[in-house]
């Protein structure tokens, strides 16, 4: 049963290695990337399916028990996204490998691709405080390496911006775990689960604060998410598409993992959910005022990381079941729509919304993956985005946390606003710019995407889809996660036995 | 820069660069008792390979060392992680460690333990980065940065 | 049910791909769907008049209590028979409507996904379920507004109505929710039967109510209705007439028997219900196009039909169904002519059409049924509709009752003269004289030569005309339907019937009354418009949407320029700030000094201050290499407090990296200018220390507060013991990295390995020919 | 706790804020690596008093010892610091090469916003009450 644990993290690293040794042989890297991912997610539902049956599983590293090694834990939250994000990391792999020009030119692509998913993984499995912080650095050293490849100037540009706060973020993830360790002595989660709670509550809090800070740089919440959307939009687009379903779950994950299992004493709702208001509002707005389909997009990822926090904010089972529904409906759309985005623009070379449109009569098959995704990221039912705000907008109204709620019903309004602005601009009327038209009704080679990306768009909306069908099965997991979060005693004893 | 050689430096540079290699390895070796390890050892390699580029240059860096230096991150991250699927391979957990004792005759006996090979990845692999640095930001492959000057 | 409504969408889905082969007969194709449900909904009255309403049920997500719970009962049947039956008739008449352009696949398919949600919608007893089906029907509506996608009337229309039955569905589903957690059901049936009560159901009504106002149409939240005229006329007749705008109606018809008592029903529906009824027919008095003529009445009628069942005694509730069901057919009726009369004429205007009478006789003698039938003239339906209002309005009892009453009869009033005016506009010869300065637009006179429509074309308004006359007629035909749904509704038996003749009654009188002013009202129908021209203008629904959007726009510009500047170093110091509120406040409340002392030995002072120094130097350094070179010293000096402390590998860690680090350095940087640019003192200056000393303060004191907040030892101990008689080795620092937490340095070497590989892959990076030159 | 380790590690962490907050983008780099410094420092400061080397052998039975654990995970971040880093200068040569600058620039489409919002924001303003 070990073996599932650590298999997620393990495989991408191998077959990184052997990426990276055969560095200039395209096709081996390929087939070793794919096979890897595919055993991956298998064993990710394996891992799943295990965790369903038995409970919260885990592992020390070495065989060294608890607060002596490192310990990956895997309960129903983590398996939960273990099994979406290695989903859509494969989806946007072959995605990837489909589209002229990702791969081709750039030898370091699939080692990195890999050592990110595995980042990720380790991301949501491990139990051990800096372990977590190794974690982080390994997705983020590959995601800067990725957002920046190709080197095009204004992808330096906004890729500094990235690095540097990230950079920021790290280092002070370094400071607030030697705190952490100054104050109890540990860096084991479960451990310091039972340590912290020991402490000053004054102490408590600060750190419980801080280490909010850290992550919510990384989920971007507001104040804290002005870089993402200046950076994401410059990357190529199933990069793009990658950060942008995965990599703030994983600050979001990591919020959620440490404020109910380190800190169960002091939840800090109100802080939380004006800050998820913010975050709503400021990120919606932010879209409205945007052009580009990236670039709005982008802004759209904030804002719905207001929901995911709204949710945790509410701390109760109803509210947290709510957001891991949500988290795990969120990674596949997103990805979708940032896919669907790339098709646009493949085919016409632009996502601007004044040069694009008129893209419903050349691409039906686009529109239509666009148009279901953005309809679920806008809650319509019955979509999978729906079942999502319906148990966070359920949990917020009968915890009495009207005002809130009541923003987050305007900002669904909005949302589907923008989405609406993006259908109406980029598929419905006419090309703005006559030299594009003229470019698409003269090379209509050009408008024909490869088979793969429109495969993989077609998989990973299928998925939303499936989500959608199977969300009363999906909600049961999502409450037994957030049943396992709020009361993490299973957790705990699971690892210090 | 690479004008500019001085034979008394390249003379120098010769005799350190094996003295420096040796002092890794036993820093590898030792690391697990004494301070060193791999880290320390890989970095002590880089130093010596640095000390070759300052002497002659990327060219006679390359010269050198003929392996590409990706493969010795992709080697070493193999070594490294293969090292812990062993273990997970005998019904142990991953990455446990194992100790030997082997009877070396003339060298006596050696205690050590399979967190050895561990640590010649990740030896490897800080070469393996060192290499690489020098030889990109040194502009060892023909991209010379200089050649962008105004 | 759930077969039926899934046969709506899987025959859908296959329709734009029979489109491409069998053209425009894809319509009758999609024709048979809803005739089957019409078909089914007949075999269902007759399963439910023997015992109760049919109830099917699946679950979805019943933790949130979202099951897909169905229920058909007598004014399910009402609606369906509505619903599929003027469906089958406009499918038929799309038919003839379009030819071959190329969206007809994607149109049938999208105007069947919508008939089946709105069958769904009528069907639905879960609240949620009927959420999904409703929101289902906003969502087709904006996609057949926008069907001709190259106008950008037709986008920008589409847009504003789904944005605002988008808002009113928002609020309606915030509604449902606080009603089902306080009722602690979702099942309509159990809600209605034991309505729960407090100050929060009177807010959650609110927000159902936004949600009905605004998919009915109702003041101020009508403007999306007339701007939706830009769809095709199918869709006019069958969304934005007869079908889809009722459901604001349905649900109140639907809520009313429950809490038509609570406090604020009664007051917001009657009021909102008045005011498109009055408001409506006056604009729609005024306006030319015959599309926004029949629009503005359709708003008039909705607030008519909101009014009677908002008022909620028995007498009006069945009076309500009963012109739901007159006004869907007549309404459809005059759509479908008015989409005849411009695919003939290319034209909508009345002030161009001329004589259109003279040559279709007999399509202006249909024109008049179901106008006279709008208008509330025996003996067509439409009038034992408005006699039944008129009668129940009479005898309410409540105070209000007479107030109310009057405004209808003003209303009706104002009904009949458009109806009038519909008619006279279409068929009749063209206006003599309006306001002067029109005269441009009446230069051009249609209807001399306009082609004949085909028979199969009219067939479907011939089918309606002769509907409404036979259920005036002939009352009886009907009026079990309309009983059973009132008995669905109220629970109890009707007690009165439908009839022609009630004898000479109060509401008889007033329908004549209303009559008589309507016919005034069109005889000087050119003074009423002069008067009309001449009112003060009053702020319109229309630009307080435009204003909104606009104002939102704007507003989300402004936002997004002030907080997203775009800027690193603003950024970065938003981040450090909150990084040192946010925890430091909790932070002072009760930290802990530790046990101070200065320090552990001299040489750490000699060192540190060592350290001190060349790091602020390295701030104030003008050249880069010697700031380069200050901050390497630093790192040497951390190599000795290293060796102060007590860590000899970390010592050569640093010492060894630090050295690759400065060469890294040095190679990065050899390029630049070596000197820094210099920057005057600014502004931004001042407030860079101020943060840099806060941070420095904030991690000073959290770093006493955390070491004094340590109570039990560190977990270390455990480590010195094992390293040696488990992992084999004496160093325990290299024991815990390669061995107790190896896996850390499994992903470091990971990091590296990445991060050098990264910077080959920027190296190496070809240049676009554009960057080449900046 | 000794005071002054405590006061190096705030200074470090104070003076690589300053350079952070500058815009050129090798003041950032070297600020972030102080920062980086001071971070690796406050873990060993962490560990507590000052001892000797945790190596078996190396020390009696009444010695103090170091804490052997903050000493192995700064020894991780400096290393990963260091990888991080390096990638970031490489940012910095490519971002040289490219633009011949060494200045942090602004976000070319969010300036534009910003404009437009200033704009926007000084019509309401002068708007007649």
């Amino acid at each position: 049963m070990s073996v599932l644990l650590v298999l997620p993290i393990v495989l991408p690293l191998l077959a990184a290695a052997l990426a990276i040794i055969a560095y200039n042989h395209r096709t081996l890297q390929r087939i070793v990337a794919v096979g890897a991912l595919i055993a991956v997610v298998a064993d990710s539902v394996f891992l799943l399916l295990a965790v369903e049956r038995d409970g919260v599983q885990s592992v020390q590293m070495g065989g060294w028990p608890a607060p002596l090694g490192i310990t990956l834990v895997v309960d129903m939250f983590s398996a939960l996204m273990l099994v979406i994000s290695m989903v859509t990391v494969l989806s946007v792999l072959i995605y990837a490998i489909g589209q002229p020009g990702v791969d081709q030119d750039q030898p370091v692509f699939h080692p990195v691709y890999l050592v990110m998913t595995a980042g990720v993984a380790l991301s949501f499995t491990t139990g051990d405080l800096f372990n977590l912080f190794v974690a982080y650095e390994i997705t983020l050293a590959a995601s800067y390496v990725l957002i920046t490849l190709g080197g095009r100037r204004e992808q330096i540009r906004s890729g500094m911006t990235y690095i540097i706060i990230n950079l920021l973020a790290s280092t002070l993830f370094v400071v607030g775990i030697a705190w952490v360790y100054a104050a109890t002595g540990t860096v084991n989660m479960a451990d310091l689960a039972v340590k912290i709670a020991q402490l000053p509550s004054g102490t408590q809090t600060a750190l419980s604060m801080f280490l909010l800070v850290v992550f919510g740089i990384k989920a971007a919440i507001f104040p804290l998410f002005f870089w993402l959307p200046d950076s994401y939009p410059t990357a190529r687009m199933p990069v793009t598409a990658v950060f942008a379903g995965l990599l703030t779950k994983v600050g979001v994950y990591s919020i959620i993992r440490t404020q109910t299992l380190l800190f169960p004493q002091h939840r800090p709702s109100t802080i939380l959910l004006v800050c998820a208001g913010l975050t709503m509002v400021i990120g919606v707005l932010g879209a409205i005022a945007q052009n580009d389909m990236k670039r709005i997009l982008s802004f759209h990822i904030v804002s719905q990381i207001g929901y995911m926090i709204l949710g945790l904010g509410l701390f109760s089972v109803a509210g947290v079941a709510g957001t891991v529904f949500f988290i795990f409906h969120q990674i596949p759309v997103k990805t979708a729509l940032f896919l669907a985005t790339g098709l646009v623009e493949q085919s016409t070379g632009s996502t601007a919304l004044s040069k694009v449109g008129g893209m419903i009569r050349r691409t039906p098959l686009v529109a239509a993956l666009f148009l279901l995704a953005a309809l679920s990221l806008a809650g319509i039912p019955p979509l999978s985005g729906f079942v999502g705000k319906l148990g966070i907008i359920q949990a917020g109204l009968s915890a009495g946390e009207y005002a809130i709620i009541g923003v987050s019903l305007v900002v669904s309004l909005l949302t589907l606003f923008s989405m609406i602005k993006i259908w109406n601009g980029v598929f419905l009327g006419t090309a703005e710019d006559p030299t594009l038209r003229l470019a698409a009704s003269e090379g209509e080679t050009r408008l024909a995407t490869p088979l793969l990306m429109r495969g993989a768009t077609v998989a990973l909306v299928g998925v939303t889809l499936a989500i959608a069908l199977f969300a009363g099965t999906l909600f049961d997991l999502s409450e037994r996660a957030a049943q396992g979060l709020l009361d993490p005693s299973a957790y705990i004893e699971k690892v210090l036995g | 820069m690479t004008q500019r050689r001085s034979v008394i430096l390249d003379l120098c540079v010769q005799a350190e660069f094996h003295t420096l290699l040796l002092l890794s390895l036993y820093l590898l070796f030792a690391g697990h008792n004494q301070p060193g390890g791999g880290f320390a050892g890989g970095l002590v390699a880089s130093c010596a390979f640095g000390l070759r580029y300052v002497a002659g240059g990327s060219s006679a860096l390359s010269r050198s060392i003929s392996i590409p230096a990706t493969t010795f991150l992709g080697v070493g991250m193999l070594f490294a992680i293969l090292t812990g699927c062993v273990s997970l391979l005998t019904g142990h957990e991953f990455l446990e460690s194992a100790i030997f004792s082997a009877d070396l005759m003339v060298l006596g006996t050696v205690k050590t333990s399979s967190v050895l090979f561990f640590d010649i990845g990740v030896y490897l692999v800080v070469l393996g980065m060192s290499l690489l640095l020098l030889q990109q930001l040194g502009g060892a492959d023909g991209t010379d940065p200089d050649e962008v000057q105004p | 049910m759930f077969v039926l409504i899934l046969a709506f969408g899987c025959v859908a889905a296959v329709l734009p791909v029979l489109a491409a082969r069998i053209g425009r007969r894809v319509f009758y194709v999609a024709a048979a769907v809803p005739a089957a449900a019409c078909i089914w909904g007949i075999w269902a009255y007759g399963q439910i008049s023997d015992s109760g309403p049919l109830i099917e049920q699946a679950a979805w997500v019943p933790q949130l209590g979202l099951t897909l719970g169905l229920r058909f009962d007598g004014f399910a049947f009402l609606m369906l028979s509505l619903v599929a039956g003027i469906g089958v008739l406009v499918f038929l008449y799309a038919g003839s409507y379009f030819h071959t352009e190329p969206i007809i696949g994607r149109f049938a398919a999208t105007l069947l996904l919508f008939s089946g949600s709105m069958v769904g919608l009528v069907l639905a007893d879960n609240l949620l379920a009927l959420f999904l089906f409703w929101e289902l029907t906003s969502i087709t509506s904006y996609l057949l507004i926008s069907i001709e996608d190259e106008k950008t009337a037709a986008r920008s229309g589409a847009m504003q109505a789904l944005l605002i039955t988008g808002m009113g569905g928002l609020a309606m589903l915030g509604g449902f929710v606080l009603l089902g957690e306080a009722a602690g059901t979702y099942s309509m049936a159990e809600l209605l039967a034991r309505p729960p009560s407090g100050s929060v159901v009177n807010f959650a009504l609110v927000l159902v109510l936004i949600g009905a106002f605004t998919k009915s149409a109702q003041v101020p939240f009508h403007s999306w209705l007339p701007r939706a005229m830009n769809a095709p006329t199918p869709v006019s007749s069958y969304l934005h007439s007869a079908t889809m705008v009722t459901a604001g109606v349905y649900l109140v018809a639907r809520f009313t028997p429950a809490f038509a008592d609570y406090s604020v029903w009664r007051p917001l529906v009657i009021s909102f219900g008045l005011a498109s009824m009055l408001i409506g027919a006056y604009r729609s008095l005024r306006q030319h196009d015959l599309k926004l003529l029949l629009a503005y009445g359709t708003i008039s009628q909705l607030g008519l039909m909101m009014l009677l069942f908002g008022v909620g005694t028995r007498e009006s509730i069945f009076a309500g169904c009963t012109l739901l069901l007159a006004h869907g057919i007549f309404k459809a009726a005059l759509f479908m002519l008015v989409g005849i009369i411009d695919h003939q004429s290319k034209t909508r205007d009345l002030r161009k059409l001329d004589r259109l009478g003279a040559q279709w006789p007999v399509v202006a003698a249909a024109a008049g049924v179901v106008a006279a039938s709008m208008a509330g003239i025996p003996p067509l339906f439409g009038f034992l509709a408005k006699e039944e209002a008129l009668g129940a309005l009479g005898e309410t009892g409540f105070a209000w009752g007479v107030p109310v009453l009057i405004g209808v009869v003003i209303g009706s009033s104002f009904t009949v003269a458009y109806s009038a005016r519909f008619v006279w506009g279409a068929f009749g010869p063209r206006p003599v004289s309006m306001i002067p300065n029109q005269d441009s637009v009446r230069s051009e006179a249609v209807g001399q030569q306009v082609p004949k429509p085909s028979k199969i074309f009219l067939a479907p308004v011939f089918v309606l005309a002769v509907l409404t006359l036979l259920f005036g007629l002939v009352p009886s035909l009907i009026n079990p339907v309309i009983t059973r749904a009132y008995a669905s509704l109220v629970g109890v038996r009707a007690e009165h019937h439908l009839a022609l003749w009630h004898g000479f009654t109060q509401a008889l009188a007033l329908s004549a009354v209303a009559i008589g002013a309507g016919f005034a009202l069109f005889w000087w129908r050119l003074r009423v418009e002069k008067l009309q021209d001449e009112m003060p203008k009053v702020p319109s629904a229309q630009r307080g949407y435009d204003r909104t959007v606009k104002g939102l726009l704007e507003g989300a510009d402004a936002v997004t320029g002030f907080v997203q500047h775009g800027s690193l170093p603003i950024y970065l110091g938003v981040i450090l700030l909150t990084m040192i509120v946010l925890p430091g406040i909790p932070l002072l409340r009760d930290g802990v000094m530790p046990d101070l002392w200065f320090a552990d030995s001299p040489m750490q002072v000699v060192v540190g201050l060592i350290m001190i120094v060349c790091a602020c130097a390295a701030a104030v350094a003008r050249r880069r290499f010697a700031a380069v070179l200050l901050v390497g010293a630093v790192g040497y000096g951390m190599a000795a407090l290293f060796v102060i402390q007590g860590a000899p590998d970390l010592a050569i860690t640093q010492l060894l990296i630090e050295t690759l680090g400065v060469g890294v350095f040095v190679l990065a940087f050899r390029h630049l200018p070596a000197d820094f640019v210099r920057s005057k003192f600014r502004r931004s200056q001042g407030a860079q220390i101020a943060i840099a000393l806060l941070a420095g303060v904030f991690v000073f004191l959290f770093t006493l507060f955390a070491i004094g907040a340590r109570t039990e030892p560190s977990i270390s101990g455990e480590y010195l013991d094992k390293a040696h008689s488990q992992a084999g080795g004496n160093n325990v620092v290299n024991v815990i990295v390669v061995d107790f937490r190896g896996f850390d340095t499994m992903g470091e070497i990971v990091v590296l390995a990445v991060a050098v590989l990264g910077v080959a892959a920027l190296v190496r990076a070809k240049r676009s020919p554009a960057e080449v030159e900046p | 706790m000794s005071f002054f380790s405590a006061l190096i590690v705030a200074v470090l962490f104070s003076v690589g804020v300053y350079l952070l907050l500058q815009r050129t983008l090798s003041r950032i780099i070297l600020g972030l690596a102080l920062m980086a410094h001071s971070a690796n420092l406050l873990l060993m400061v962490v560990g507590g008093r000052a001892g000797k080397a945790p190596i078996l052998g190396a020390f009696g039975p009444e010695d103090s010892v170091a804490d052997p654990l903050p000493q192995a995970l700064a020894l991780t971040a400096i290393v990963i610091s260091f990888g991080v880093i390096s990638f970031l200068l490489a940012i910095a040569y490519r971002s040289w090469v490219l633009t011949q600058d060494d200045e942090v620039e602004d976000d070319v489409e969010d300036a534009r916003i910003a404009q437009l919002g200033e704009a926007e924001m000084r019509r309401w303003w002068s708007r007649p009450k």
